[in-house]
């Protein structure tokens, strides 16, 4: 259907139509600001290691670098968290998991990847058993480097903020990842 | 005594070959029947656990290499491995399961089956370890199984 | 005229004890205020001890102490997510009952001489009867959430309760046999000169620590142990509804501390009886920057110590803590028979 | 068949138990406490019965991979199998590299090995028990082994040029010499650790909340150890004293003086300990190798010889050594090599099989983790599911290692 | 553990927590303010110069990842290396092997991209001047100091 008054005419189902109205009532600029502020400074990640770089995230929220100081607190469970950061390789195997996981966290979420073999395998570019993250998930930042160093993490932290302030995400419909296998 | 000695008389008569490519690397060839016997007389001299289990595609000669090293906790052992090698038929690859005596062969074995598909007899859990579940391919590490290798020039316009 | 007799009658409805005690001090807006600040605070805490700052960018002047707004804010913003196999009227109403049944309590704490909303004779007992009803929502938390972690966290959760609820009524019975009365404002008065943990202390230690265990701080946070169960009950909370159990939590805390401040430190005194002439409740804030400094020493444990397991906490509950706190009791009676006399 | 006094009875991973009263509990691979892998935790009450570990997660076929790159290629790739320890794990590649080639080492990267894989191990350990504060929820273990290990990565970076994967060891040498103030540095890094491993004590390995949740945990009895093949410092904490260290003539141990720790209990407690006990062993070593460390050059003559005589200028400006264009395609004679190395984790066994040609016709790798992989079945058995956390944390298991 | 001992122990470990509260111990860099200046050995960012390549082509030919590729414009002989950092290591060996110096590296290492569009560099672009976004946007640079009591302190240059 379309809607000549900028999406916002409810009408039909009573569910979609709630959803439009707080949809509208969300993308009104001081409280999309307000909700784009505390987004930016409240990136959670979710507690998933998915490789070796895991040992630079590590050390990216321990005391050398503290990436909490960007309000970034790896957290327990996806429910809770917005951030998904693949660290390293993601094999066949972790993919499936990686997919579920993203399903489970609540929306506006994010994807950085980390490291190189996250972007194109790196040096396992032509193992049989990695899958390209970015055809699973929309990457919103990627960090190159094996292992990227721990600034290059609060870099991409700080790349991120910058885009979620500049209200440039998508607040997707529960967007399922893509691709099979 | 010295060791390779005590090797020479206690494996004579069941090994095919016993060599010393290096100082700290003794090799025992042994026929795939014998392979449970040979594994025992090595334990008894003291070689208690496993190193390694590994199997090396020989497509050529349409076999299997399967190879057991050997070390040990013991002061005077210790500094040697010993390796333990036989062939099975590549397209029927089975041997007898060593966890009996070497118990740390089971996750080895289990490696080896899914790498290679070489089936050890009496193992109580062959099934994938490290691949995915679901893989239907031919096991990787068989050289038949061909990964993708790049070349290094890329021509432009 | 009649506006401003309007006007005057609502502030003085509003500075009236019953409806400024819960709604303003130290009711739901100080709540909140400590809701925002402590978490932060031990964040920051953990920070320090832990070589690092801990939240700053939010708001860098301040030291990031918006941090939880933020926080707040984004949970508010969040998606809500319901598991398909979850009781979703269970699911959703806990939360909020998990908010709201600890701050209950709040109407029968004094917080200044006669300054309380609900003035009874017995408002300790029920302060701690209905600061002990939080775990029922807790385990009906886990319950409705329908997942294998969440119900681990729920028994844990119940096996819990059974440690250390004996012992926190008992430490405080002690108190209250020894100063003869059960009514908490009373209970101050008589401490003007002399607080109750130096003619009791076997009871303020076991109360101190039947507190952490049921507030589920380090080192007794084995409901939500996250390296075995996630986030025990709580795992599939999404948004706003995680923010309101995780501040739960702390509202139980506050209110314990304040019974355990009035209990054994002599509550609002010293009292500033200057302040205390502009509004009656201001005189009593000694009693809340004592509560808050117990809940800094509370929040501060979690860098030092880790988790216990939960057998271990059990047995500490009734092997140690419970004899323990019956000796409080007979450590008070001992102190009237010897004729202690405030 | 006679069997032997080793016979293993694989029922003992498990309990007995009533399939149907066991409730399953998944954890991972998306879990705080799990790491990349998976564990099935079947447990009756509050009681394991039995661990299934589900491991592949990381599995990013280093084996089959070292078959199609050259020789010198394959320093980078095992290196990734365990970055935290990166020296040391490619130190046994290069070690079987070089028995394949017939390369002797000079003695200045004798000892420039040597040094940085202690600081490797230094940094593993501090790692390890960094998680293993995190598993019974210790926040500032796991910050301060994490920072504290800043210390020593700094070290590494500053001798070698990278965090984590410094692709040091090379056939035949190393790959940069020491920079000038490394010494003063290294001291001081020494002695500012020593101070706070007491701390360390203070604060975690003696508070009594840490003790009542490690010790006498997950006990691994000598005999049980050496039967499942264990290795590191989980086989010394129980009490062999076994160390490839000792076993395998590499580096520079055979010019330095030093002690392999040992431990006599054998729980989850000891392992911890006995990682503090090494952490001192590797900072002695390294004022050791910084006293004795001779002159002399850093790349074995054969190679050094191959370099146009202007980059060897540079080279020795620099400290830092140009590769000659042959290893790009280095061609061992056609033959087998083992090799063992001990990393932070325990032993790494390495086996390669040349057929002359500029690859490698099989590597076989056998990763510390990989075969202590059997405690995390072996070990919690009979305990109660909170106590899985601190055994996993004692074993400093390392998925990515174990998969390779 | 005696009650007294245990006493003892949870008294050190308190106040253990409480000395690091009050001391003045932090190691953090705050980065986007403060950036650490990476010693000249660092592997960083790999640049190229054009003017002093020889097109040997041994650095694509020793590149682990593949990353480096030799571009050959149609018609002409003379091949210049170009890199991928979607796969690029920072292994170096790429520096190390060149005959000419004609690679090297830059102490440059924070750096993230939006797209993987931008992360190809072809021989035109592979000679691109590094620097660090933070100092681009002010930070101020501090090195690394060894400290005895305090451990890894940072100092303003």
């Amino acid at each position: 259907m379309v809607c000549p008054l900028m999406g916002i005419v409810l009408v039909g189902n009573l569910e979609e139509s709630a959803r439009k109205a707080s949809r509208w009532f969300l993308e009104k600029p001081p409280i999309r600001n307000l909700r784009d502020w505390a987004i930016s400074f409240s990136l959670w990640p979710v507690h998933f290691t998915t490789s070796c770089c895991g040992a630079e995230f590590a050390a990216a929220s321990c005391p050398r670098f503290d990436a909490e100081r960007f309000g970034f607190l790896p957290f327990l469970s996806p429910r809770q968290t917005n951030l998904l950061l693949i660290e390293g390789t993601l094999t066949r195997k972790m993919a499936e998991a990686a997919k579920i996981v993203y399903q489970q966290m609540p929306e506006p979420k994010f994807v950085i990847l980390m490291g190189v073999c996250a972007l194109d395998g790196g040096i396992f570019h032509n193992s049989y058993n990695i899958v390209r993250p970015h055809e699973l998930f929309p990457v919103d930042v990627f960090i190159p480097g094996c292992p990227p160093r721990p600034e290059a993490v609060a870099r991409s932290i700080i790349m991120l903020q910058r885009k979620v302030r500049n209200s440039k995400y998508i607040w997707g419909d529960g967007h399922e990842p893509k691709g099979e296998d | 005594m010295n060791l390779r000695e005590k090797i020479e008389e206690k494996l004579k008569d069941i090994a095919t070959s016993i060599e010393y490519p290096r100082p700290d690397l003794i090799v025992i060839a042994v026929n795939r029947d014998r392979i449970m016997e040979a594994a025992q007389r090595i334990v008894e001299l003291g070689f208690d656990h496993l190193a390694s289990v590994e199997g090396v595609d020989l497509p050529k000669e349409n076999a299997i290499e399967v190879i057991y090293h050997a070390e040990s906790y013991e002061e005077e052992l210790r500094n040697t491995i010993v390796e333990l090698k036989t062939r099975v038929a590549r397209d029927d690859p089975k041997l007898q399961s060593l966890i009996n005596v070497w118990p740390n062969a089971l996750y080895l074995e289990r490696e080896t089956w899914d790498m290679l598909g070489v089936v050890f007899e009496g193992h109580p859990e062959l099934k994938r370890l490290l691949l995915p579940p679901w893989w239907d391919d031919i096991p990787p590490l068989r050289k038949d199984y061909k990964v993708k290798v790049e070349g290094i020039i890329v021509g432009t316009k | 005229m009649m506006v401003l007799e309007i006007i005057e009658y609502i502030i003085r409805l509003i500075l009236s004890p019953p409806i400024f005690a819960p709604i303003i001090y130290p009711g739901l807006v100080t709540v909140l205020v400590i809701l925002l600040s402590i978490i932060w605070v031990e964040r920051k805490i953990a920070a320090k001890v832990q070589l690092r700052y801990g939240p700053l960018y939010v708001s860098k002047p301040i030291g990031g102490a918006l941090q939880m707004l933020a926080d707040a804010t984004r949970f508010f913003f969040q998606e809500i997510i319901v598991p398909r196999d979850a009781d979703s009227i269970a699911f959703l109403i806990a939360p909020a009952a998990s908010l709201v049944l600890p701050l209950l309590p709040i109407v029968f704490v004094p917080a200044a001489p006669s300054f309380v909303a609900i003035s009874v004779e017995y408002s300790l007992p029920l302060v701690l009867a209905i600061s002990a009803l939080t775990p029922i929502v807790i385990i009906v938390m886990a319950w409705a959430a329908n997942n294998k972690f969440t119900i681990i966290g729920g028994i844990r959760e119940a096996f819990m309760v059974i440690a250390y609820e004996l012992s926190l009524f008992i430490s405080a019975l002690a108190m209250a046999i020894f100063y003869g009365t059960l009514n908490l404002e009373d209970i101050v008065s008589m401490q003007k000169s002399l607080p109750g943990v130096i003619l009791n202390p076997l009871a303020a230690i076991t109360f101190f620590v039947a507190m952490v265990m049921a507030t589920s701080r380090l080192p007794f946070d084995i409901v939500e142990g996250e390296q075995e169960i996630v986030a025990g009950p709580f795992t599939e909370y999404t948004g706003i509804l995680y923010g309101l159990v995780m501040g739960a939590g702390y509202v139980q805390l506050y209110i314990l501390c304040l019974v355990f401040v009035e209990l054994f430190l002599s509550g609002w005194y010293p009292y500033i009886g200057l302040l205390g002439e502009i509004y009656p409740a201001l005189g009593g804030v000694s009693l809340f920057i004592k509560a808050y400094l117990l809940m800094v020493f509370i929040v501060f444990l979690r860098s030092v110590y880790g988790r216990y397991r939960l057998d271990q906490a059990i047995s500490i509950g009734w092997k140690s803590l419970l004899p323990l706190s019956l000796a409080s009791v007979f450590l008070s009676l001992g102190l009237l028979a010897a004729g202690v006399v405030i | 068949m006679e069997q032997s006094s080793l016979t293993f009875r694989y029922k003992e991973l498990e309990r007995a138990w009533d399939g149907e009263k066991v409730y399953e509990v998944f954890i991972g691979p998306q879990h705080p406490a799990s790491g990349h892998m998976r564990f099935i935790v079947r447990l009756d009450g509050d009681i394991i019965v039995n661990v299934e570990p589900d491991i592949g997660y990381v599995h990013r076929t280093m084996e089959k991979l070292a078959e199609t790159k050259e020789y010198i290629k394959s320093i980078p790739l095992f290196e990734r199998a365990t970055i935290i320890d990166s020296n040391n794990i490619t130190l046994g590649y290069v070690r079987a590299l070089e028995k394949l080639l017939g390369i002797e080492v000079p003695p200045r990267a004798r000892y420039l090995r040597t040094l940085l894989s202690e600081i490797n191990r230094i940094a593993s350990h501090l790692y390890g028990l960094g998680l293993a504060g995190i598993f019974i929820n210790h926040s500032t273990m796991f910050m301060w082994g994490f920072g504290d290990r800043e210390i020593w990565l700094q070290l590494a970076e500053e001798l070698t040029g990278a965090r984590l994967t410094h692709t040091y060891s090379i056939p035949g040498g190393v790959r940069s010499d020491l920079p000038q103030d490394f010494k003063d540095r290294a001291l001081k890094a020494i002695r500012y650790m020593e101070r706070r491993l007491k701390d360390y004590m203070k604060i975690f390995f003696n508070n009594p909340v840490t003790v009542a949740r490690y010790k006498d945990i997950g006990i691994l009895k000598k005999e049980d150890a050496k039967r499942l093949g264990i290795v590191g410092p989980n086989l010394r904490a129980s009490g062999v004293r076994y160390d490839a260290r000792l076993v395998e003539d590499y580096g520079a141990y055979r010019e330095i003086d030093f002690e392999v720790p040992v431990r006599e209990e054998g729980d989850a407690l000891s392992r911890l300990l006995l990682r503090i006990d090494e952490i001192k062993i590797s900072m002695d070593i390294i004022r050791q190798v910084l006293e004795k460390i001779p002159d002399g050059p850093i790349l074995a003559e054969k190679y050094l010889r191959l370099i146009p005589p202007k980059l060897r200028k540079t080279m020795e400006e620099t400290g830092r050594v140009k590769f000659p264009g042959l290893f790009a395609s280095l061609r061992p004679p056609p033959g087998e090599a083992t090799a063992r190395v001990e990393m932070g984790h325990g032993e790494v066994f390495y086996h390669i099989i040349s057929d002359g040609s500029p690859k490698p016709y099989r590597v076989r790798i056998v990763t510390p983790s990989f075969r202590n992989l059997l405690l995390l079945r072996y070990l919690p058995v009979g305990h109660r599911f909170m106590d899985f956390p601190a055994i996993y944390g004692s074993v400093d298991y390392f998925p990515p290692e174990a998969d390779r | 553990m005696s009650i007294l001992s245990s006493v003892k122990r949870h008294i050190d470990a308190i106040s253990t927590g409480l000395k690091y509260l009050f001391a003045s111990s932090r190691m953090t860099v705050r980065y986007p303010e403060y950036s650490i200046t990476l010693r000249d050995n660092y592997r960083g960012m790999i640049r190229y110069y054009k003017d002093k390549c020889i097109s040997c082509s041994l650095c694509a030919r020793i590149c682990p990842a593949d990353a480096i590729k030799m571009y050959r414009k149609a018609g002409e002989k003379k091949m210049y290396p170009g890199i991928n950092y979607q796969r690029c290591i920072f292994c170096g060996f790429c520096v190390s092997i060149c005959p000419a110096d004609a690679l090297e590296h830059t102490p440059v290492h924070d750096i993230a991209w939006e797209s993987l569009e931008e992360m190809i560099f072809p021989p035109e672009e592979f000679g691109r001047e590094w620097v660090s976004p933070a100092l681009e946007e002010g930070a101020r640079r501090v090195k690394a100091v060894f400290d005895e009591k305090r451990g890894l302190t940072h100092v303003p240059e």
